[in-house]
């Protein structure tokens, strides 16, 4: 992939990103904060790759170690924290009663 | 190749699961569905990535992982609604970190390789990784240390703290710019220590309850750090996700600076306001001024009487998690005919959107929220407002007093209301550190006091009412 | 570039479409017509390396003659005549005198 | 290899001017403005392709481009707002004609090459741009035929269509699979040919009405042609310009397909409809309803002492190009104190947006202009409705007839308002032969005969009275 390939997908992504994103209600904006934090966990692709293929050097060993257990814990505390909060989010249950009109 | 293929298509399925997850946050009821397809997409990356060619190894990976996944799992748990800004910013550092170290050793890699130097792309995708992933880290730690209040939440500072922060940054950049020419692993890693440095001492002068700006700041760095990643290692996958995390943490980071009608670099550099809402107290003009106070039963017997009541909930409701009790409270008025809503000012609590996460938590359904845009119109027709922990959002010096700080910051104009009762638990100003003359206004009364006890006082008085 | 990069820029790319196109009121979807219409004369870049590189071979030659000609008609027809329909969209030039409300 | 770079650059620039376009045609005040930066990008694009090492010869490409260039320009500056669509489907099946002769020349050239079958990729793409950009041209042109009138309007039907179609349709495909590992230019032009057909006989039974839904469609089958090239070229612009144009052609004809409570499936393929508004008039139940009429000089007297007058325009104002004379009873009223508005339907006029085209050219200022959801809660408060050349839109058996074939098609609620004038040239039905029992109403009145006539003769008896 040459370097503008690689400018072009970040170019349209960052696009994608700002209209996705300006979407998002206020009233979300703290899940969207830590559900994107997750998201950026996706360095442990990166981090497994390095480790994966350390062929016995310290250095990566050493680095691919706390890499992967750093991105574990982003990507799954992530996930799991933004699930916690999103599943609180509820209407109300009945039809309104016609309290806050 | 077969099985490259395979890969680029799990990665390209990835990216697209990561983005619909963030269109479906658009509303509170795809929300739940949108997070799980986003970490359905890490699944595939992950799984995509366990089977790579290049990756042989994996006990290390294994023990890694699950030590790290089960840590996350468990803090993700455990941790109070209210501290949720504390652990952002963990998690945070903790993705910039990673970024870091892989940059480290792909540079490692290269030397190990004997190479001399690096690629021009390669060159600057490495060192943003680690430059921007250390002081992610470190700052997101401080920041986290700030908000735990492990750490003093005042800004700290020292003399000529921007001309040496300016200079560390100088050194960083040149000693990044030597290494690429001459690949040498110290070289790479004192520029990485100092890169810490510097992310620490550039969060330690910025008051705690401007952390929040700082987290989503960070959190575009470690966004941006993981693309930059991603140009090092030539995955599209990295690179979509970390520039969707960027734009997230750039939305976020302008929205609550203007929220607060003040530039992101004054924020960032401003060492601004007190350690969140408990400083100074001190009245500008130093005059006496008066101050009607009322007690949990008068108030009682106004509410239950009253039409229509609107809950103005702020940090200090946060801080003290009356969030349970003043759902009782709505709820027995509600029962009592009387009609009750919230108004959620954007940086009311201590992120965006945080009061509505913990009004969530307390069950209060998101369609009684009213953002402020909703709210305003309808002070006017409101008998009762009650301000709970809330300060300068509902500050009349931002819309009247040209000389605030505060001044053009939109605000709940609560005083349009009828009445107006302000829970506190003494005159202190807000975070802002400015007076608040709506404490003296004749239509205010106030009722002193921590926000949760003096709510379960008045649910119960409401109960004897 | 390989075929998987170019899945890659087509799928954000009709994600971008699809965000920015929705975003287009209702008042303007004539232009918009129009105005995509004359985008998808880029077919033209297509055309002229065609015509350019080709080596005198009949084939190549008529159809890219031809491909060049259709391809600068459907880009300036395009542009202009959305240029020319947007123009006319104004607002009230004085301050409203509550004709409408 | 430094030029190819820049080549890539300078269409990584033109797609974000494309991008940023089409962003900016989200308001009226930057849509020009969007429209330009759209043409520079097409600008640099054109030049970085010349400078193309691959073009070495320029003289066939001048005179090409300026012959096509020149045309392109004439027709665009000559062309009445009313015939837009016409103009459209012209330039569309242009774009779809060059995408399928580069398909064409691409496959000579492969087969010039000495090659005996084509690439997976390659294969699929240029048989996509051949065949679906040939559809779209023949398509393209029949549908200019119909609304230029050079072909009728009407749904042109013979026996056994569809499958006849069909049959073509797995013929074509068969011979471009078969073409892909036979590489034989005669083979593909048959394959050509054979879609041109297909393009024909497909448009050939669709109402002249539905027209700008087959322009939608077939706009949205050009710009997947033009993205279609660009695989086969391996050019990321004309991907992402032709996916964008593929993006903006299907939600239009989802769009226009749910204002017409119709599905694409039945417009494509439904022979649906007569000429456009010109047909039947012959009442379905054929009693004889009351009709009441006003001559123009009572509804003159009637409009100076209106409070609120709102006008409908539709299909027929646009054929009667009644624009002008709309325009100036509206001004007249409007400095009597009159409040006057516009109340647009979505598919009002030949295509979507078309009426506000028509009014904008008359200098109707585009906020005097309500949509179909701002004007339906209006109508109650207005005391004349002037529906000009409007029919089915304005048909309450979409409201309350379950079964017209309107019924659940979103309409603007004129029997709301207290008094209804229809100007119109007879009582034929409108597009979709439907009978309007508005007209009937006792709260209406019809006006006859030519809107154009009809509206100048209002406005003199307006100055009149
Ligand atoms: N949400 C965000 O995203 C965000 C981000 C960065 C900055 N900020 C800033 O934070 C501020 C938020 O405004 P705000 O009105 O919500 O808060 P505020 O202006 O900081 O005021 C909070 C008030 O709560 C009271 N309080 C504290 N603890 C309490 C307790 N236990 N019981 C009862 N009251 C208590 C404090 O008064 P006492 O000490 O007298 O009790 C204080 O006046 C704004 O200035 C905003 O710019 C917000
Ligand atoms: N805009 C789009 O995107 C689009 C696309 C596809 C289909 N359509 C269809 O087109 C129709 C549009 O609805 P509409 O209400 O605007 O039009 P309509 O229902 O077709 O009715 C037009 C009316 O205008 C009258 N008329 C024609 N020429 C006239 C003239 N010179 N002076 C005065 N009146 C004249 C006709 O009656 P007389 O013959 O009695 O004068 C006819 O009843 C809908 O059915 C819609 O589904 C629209």
């Amino acid at each position: 992939m040459s370097l503008i390939t690689e400018l072009v997908i970040l170019v349209l992504a960052a696009w994608v990103g700002i209209e996705v994103i300006s979407k998002v209600p206020q009233m979300l904006h703290t899940p969207l904060m830590s559900g994107t934090n997750a998201i950026h966990g996706v360095v442990i692709v990166g981090a497994i790759l390095v480790l994966g293929a350390a062929a016995g050097g310290t250095v990566e060993t050493i680095c691919g170690i706390v890499a992967v257990a750093f991105g574990a814990a982003n990507v799954v505390g992530g996930f799991v924290v933004t699930d916690r909060m999103l599943q609180m989010f509820r209407r109300r249950p009945e039809p309104p009663k016609e309290n806050q009109g | 190749m077969m099985r490259d293929d395979l890969i680029e298509i799990a990665y390209l399925v990835a990216a697209f699961c990561f983005i619909l997850g963030l269109r479906w946050l658009s509303s509170p009821r795809t929300a739940r569905k949108g997070n799980l397809v986003a970490a359905v997409g890490m699944l595939i990356a992950i799984v995509a990535t366990l089977v790579d060619g290049r990756v042989v190894g994996y006990t290390w990976i294994a023990i890694a992982a699950f030590v790290g996944g089960s840590i996350g799992a468990l803090v993700a748990r455990r941790v109070q609604m209210t501290a949720m800004p504390q652990l952002v910013a963990l998690l945070n550092g903790l993705g910039g970190g990673a970024a870091a170290l892989i940059a480290v050793s792909e540079y490692h890699v290269a030397g190990a390789a004997g190479e001399e130097r690096l690629g021009a792309v390669l060159a600057v995708s490495v060192m943003f990784s680690a430059i921007v992933g250390s002081i992610s880290f470190a700052g997101s730690l401080v920041a986290f240390g700030k908000l735990q209040e492990l750490l003093p939440g005042r800004p700290i500072t020292w003399p000529a703290q921007k001309l040496l922060n300016g200079l560390g940054a100088v050194v960083v950049l040149g000693l990044a710019a030597y290494a690429s020419f001459n690949i040498n692993d110290p070289l790479l890693w004192l520029a990485a220590v100092l890169a810490l440095l510097l992310g620490v001492s550039a969060v330690l002068p910025i008051g705690g309850a401007d952390m929040p700006v700082v987290i989503a700041f960070l959190n575009a760095c470690t966004g941006l750090a993981a693309a930059a990643t991603g140009f090092a290692l030539g995955n599209s996958l990295l690179i979509i996700a970390g520039v969707l995390v960027g734009a997230s943490g750039t939305l976020l980071t302008q929205l609550m600076s203007k929220a607060m009608n003040r530039s992101v670099a004054n924020v960032l550099f401003g060492a601004f306001g007190g350690g969140g809402g408990s400083s100074s107290g001190v009245s500008a003009s130093g005059e006496a001024l008066p101050v009607l106070e009322i007690s949990a039963s008068d108030l009682a017997a106004q509410l239950v009487y009253a039409r229509r009541v609107m809950i103005v909930p702020g940090y200090g409701l946060a801080v003290a998690q009356a969030q349970h009790p003043v759902r009782e409270l709505a709820d027995l008025l509600i029962e009592r005919g009387v009609s009750v809503a919230f108004a959620i000012h954007p940086v009311a609590g201590r992120m965006p959107g945080h009061m509505n996460v913990l009004l969530a938590e307390a069950d209060v359904p998101y369609d009684q929220l009213l953002e402020m845009e909703e709210a305003n119109p309808d002070f006017p027709q409101t008998d009762i407002v009650l301000v709970i922990g809330a300060n300068d959002v509902v500050n009349p010096a931002a819309r009247d007093d040209e000389n605030s700080p505060l001044y053009g910051m939109p605000i709940l104009e609560v005083d349009n209301a009828e009445n107006v009762i302000v829970f506190k638990r003494s005159m202190a100003s807000g975070f802002a550190g400015v007076e608040n003359m709506l404490f003296h206004d004749p239509k205010t009364r106030m009722l002193f006091g921590d926000a949760r006890k003096s709510l379960t006082q008045l649910v119960q008085d409401v109960q004897a009412v």
